[in-house]
């Protein structure tokens, strides 16, 4: 076992500090609400929240007042309705002033898959013709040396630090992740550091006989956490389904802000983990989820020796 | 027969379908017309979701368009990078369906803001893909219900581009796709299919009229020669949207 | 079973004509030298040969003098040496003249990345202070509007078909590759046909119960050729190793022009397929080709209805 | 202690690699010696091929930079997409290996064409992804034989940048990596510890002498003010190559 095994209170404490950018990304799915509760309790300010859908995770930590400004390309209670707490900070300026810088969704994966190659920019068939780039002038236009055509560009991100969920991984960091790959693997090579969040720790040998698989690899990864459960009330796919309850029951508490700090007071601050937060969600909503079983056929890579 | 609005505008997208093999689907209502689309005319129809799903069979109704159904059992699942460029940017989606807070004459849609961008009446959730998807998918159906509110003369934001200022703007700009072909609403259908690109009323809901219609949309419509009724939904139709697509009928 | 199951002979016959330009790829594996024996075979003329690595497979073509062009990154016979057949053509103009298009490697993954994504070009960072932009006058610069700095530009690639050997797809081209994944999906979605060549022909359930490996969609695959061996003597993960006795046999061979023509004359001319082929070769042959077994864990995606 | 030439490059590669953690590996002599230096001094030495594999874990020397043994049991194989853009042009390998048919004074090398580009008098390999391994790794050790024919004065082709012409040019051009630090050959060790960044003779094979090395150099050779000698291999070393990292002694 080496020293990148943390528990999430660790990770937190080392690798977030007050004014850093956070990307706790996974597109609908793998969003690690652990980290993200976790961050809310050590109290971190000022931080810049980076996420293509900030969804209720960052609802959660805007109304919690972790954050100054917010980096997306679309805010939505995906299949409910609004980010009611983000809406209020930006309409309200409630618990205080939130600053965007917006993107479409292709403008996020460009401004990832740019930090993540080194390169000074990324382009895309978008934005000419909207309002978009006369609201974020980071947005810009690059003519084709070829055709002369103009085509537009996002330059690179780098978060300080990217929490990223996934199913398995070992104690080096390497990671299997199947499902919605999101852009997972973009963020975590563009991220100064990488903290690696799975249902599972596995032996290297699992990693090892199915290469393809891994999207992340330990070359890249400060810390692994073990955080089953973790990326509740979303999901993980093959391990728990998405508590729809929950993405619904929010759009009341969220409305209001008063019920909004009591659901933070008794699922972030008064519990001590995500353990905490499992025992008070009780075995009988986390069985619910268990979806049944669809399992891959497996492939022979072969031994040559 | 007794069917709701919803249900109006999911079997008449769903039939506007009919023909097109590649799909962006949004959640909601599109993802219902298109699902009862691949049940009825259009067996071979393939799904692709932002999400990075293509060729999804859900086997129940998606919560969202990241739902765990719409991978198991999937063509293919890939990252967001492939599905933005090879095929969304490649050119292989055939059509998507969009909506919006607000639409202008020649399609343009706003859901970004109402109000000043800086201060803000309300925050919308923004692009999300569709600021790409209408200028990249081969062609656009907007899907929205037709209210005063949402049908202006002048957009608060241009979030995604529908003919832009009218005519071959479009070409002009050098956009890929063709944008937006058909306004399919609760109360009446639109098309562009006129030099000017500009919104036109083709099919009346049973109880509309062309004043009624007029009345709740924010500039001089432009109607055509002769407008039809729009069909009802099918017993068929109906059944399968309450029994298999929404047995819960949260998009009633 | 839909009309997209083709026998190689087919394949060539309905997508290679004279003057075409043809990708056959595959990183050093998954080389379908099926599909450059069944073009020798049916004489077409005037291709342009389009490879990272223009390999035995190029070298056997142009040797047979179906090229009048190649595009290419590395011209070597890999861990044997030169590819005498090419050098003869470029240096001696025999069989006749080969015009030759060249990149690096980056710049090639380039070419067939902007064509798969349609963009007008792909940033890298390379050539600037080489040679190879002043004799490849498509290797070009442009500016970031971010920095200023400057960054070298290659233009997309639209081969007119690629053949990509993989391990199994079903009916429908829908495709699984496991092992050096190459360029073959972005080839793939570059090119204005593709012809998928596999080992075995699967369920498609057997493709959906893993949709993370499907490399390939088959709404770009026009044609699916059932061809077992067809990359010997390159090889297929998990299915045969490469014949390694081949590649250093083609060196003496291919330094001598009439030896080179006696091999074509023998395995490829007379014999009518790949079946022919692998007669003539021997079963014994190919049973030393067999990998030991390496098998991935199986994953679950469960199953959410 | 009896050895070849090879052995004497590949254990001189070797020991430069220590300290490494990620090494950009080509086949052949740097590939044995990568490997004679994971099994030696530097166990966590991570192996990148440029055909897509990380952290490769090779059951048998492998036959090519795309051999099968390097996939089965490695970290992670991907495409050469994210090979080329995640780990080189990210900026995630320390030290690249590179060769050629012909390198300058400055390090710049050759592996395109001797004599004219158009009407080659020799058609080489090209550079594979030699130009950009040489522009972005974070620097380069060069490993040939040293023979008059490819230490010359003037590269016919300069394939892949070295120090260009010197000094500061590398920095003033751009590139994210240091460029060569050492050329390892069979006769002598350089490397370019001075403002100029030219080549400087360190170390000698123990039959040379400083002009037996000046005589198949094609410039007056800057050359160390004490230079030292090689040093051998040493038992375990050797017997490491011969009897598992080259038993066929393909590269005796």
């Amino acid at each position: 076992m080496n020293g990148k095994i943390l528990s999430m209170q660790q990770a937190v404490a080392r690798y977030v500090g007050d004014g850093d950018s956070v990307a706790i990304e996974g597109f609908t799915a793998f969003i690690c609400f652990a980290a993200a509760h976790e961050i809310i309790r050590q109290r971190r300010r000022d931080l810049t929240l980076i996420r293509m859908t900030p969804d209720l995770v960052y609802d959660q930590m805007v109304a919690a007042g972790v954050a100054e400004r917010l980096i997306f390309s679309y805010l939505g209670n995906p299949g409910v309705g609004s980010l009611h707490c983000i809406r209020r900070a930006v309409e309200d300026e409630i618990p205080h002033p939130l600053a965007l810088e917006e993107y479409s969704h292709f403008g996020m994966v460009g401004r990832y898959t740019a930090g993540a190659s080194r390169l000074p920019f990324f382009p895309l068939q978008s934005y000419a013709g909207t309002d978009l780039p006369a609201v974020n002038e980071k947005i810009r236009f690059v003519a084709s040396p070829y055709s002369g055509e103009e085509i537009a560009v996002v330059p690179p991100l780098h978060p300080d630090v990217a929490f990223i969920h996934a199913q398995r991984a070992d104690t080096a960091g390497n990671t299997h992740l199947w499902g919605l790959l999101g852009m997972q693997k973009e963020v975590s090579f563009a991220s100064r550091h990488v903290v690696v969040v799975v249902e599972e720790i596995v032996d290297e040998e699992v990693i090892r006989r199915d290469p393809n698989r891994t999207l992340i690899p330990g070359l890249i990864v400060d810390a692994v956490v073990h955080e089953p459960y973790g990326a509740h009330p979303s999901y993980v796919q093959g391990y728990y389904d998405r508590d729809n309850r929950f993405y619904l029951d929010w759009d009341p508490i969220s409305r209001d802000r008063e019920a909004t700090e009591a659901w933070l007071e008794e699922w972030v601050y008064s519990v001590a983990d995500r353990a905490g937060y499992l025992t008070q969600l009780g075995d009988e909503r986390l069985a619910g989820l268990a979806p049944g079983r669809m399992v891959a056929d497996g492939v022979n890579y072969g031994r040559y020796d | 027969m007794d069917y709701s609005a919803s249900e109006l505008m999911i079997v008449n997208a769903a039939r506007a379908l009919q023909g097109n093999r590649v799909v962006f689907v949004g959640v909601g209502l599109p993802n219902i017309a298109c699902n009862l689309a691949r049940r009825t005319h259009s067996p071979e129809m393939e799904l692709v979701y932002e999400s990075g799903v293509f060729g999804a069979r859900p086997a129940r109704l998606p919560l969202s368009i990241g739902d765990p159904t719409l991978v198991s059992g999937a063509t293919a699942v890939g990252n967001m990078l492939d599905l933005f460029t090879l095929y969304l940017q490649g050119g292989l989606v055939d059509v998507a369906l969009l909506g919006g807070a607000q639409i202008d004459r020649y399609g343009n849609l706003n859901t970004t803001v109402i109000g000043d961008y800086e201060q803000p009446k309300v925050r919308l959730p923004g692009s999300g893909g569709a600021c790409e998807i209408a200028i990249n998918a081969g062609k656009i159906f907007i899907i929205m219900r037709l209210r005063r509110r949402a049908f202006v003369e002048a957009l608060d934001f241009r979030t995604s581009p529908g003919h832009l200022d009218g005519g071959d703007a479009r070409q002009q700009i050098g956009y890929p796709g063709a944008g937006p072909e058909r306004v399919i609403t609760d109360r009446a259908l639109f098309n562009f299919d006129n030099t000017e690109r500009e919104m036109t009323l083709v099919e009346l809901a049973p109880e509309e009229t062309v004043e009624s219609i007029q009345a709740d949309v924010g500039w001089a419509l432009r109607v055509h020669p002769n407008v039809r009724t729009m069909r009802g939904p099918s017993q068929d139709e109906l059944s399968m949207i309450r029994e298999e697509l929404d047995p819960q009928g949260l998009y009633r």
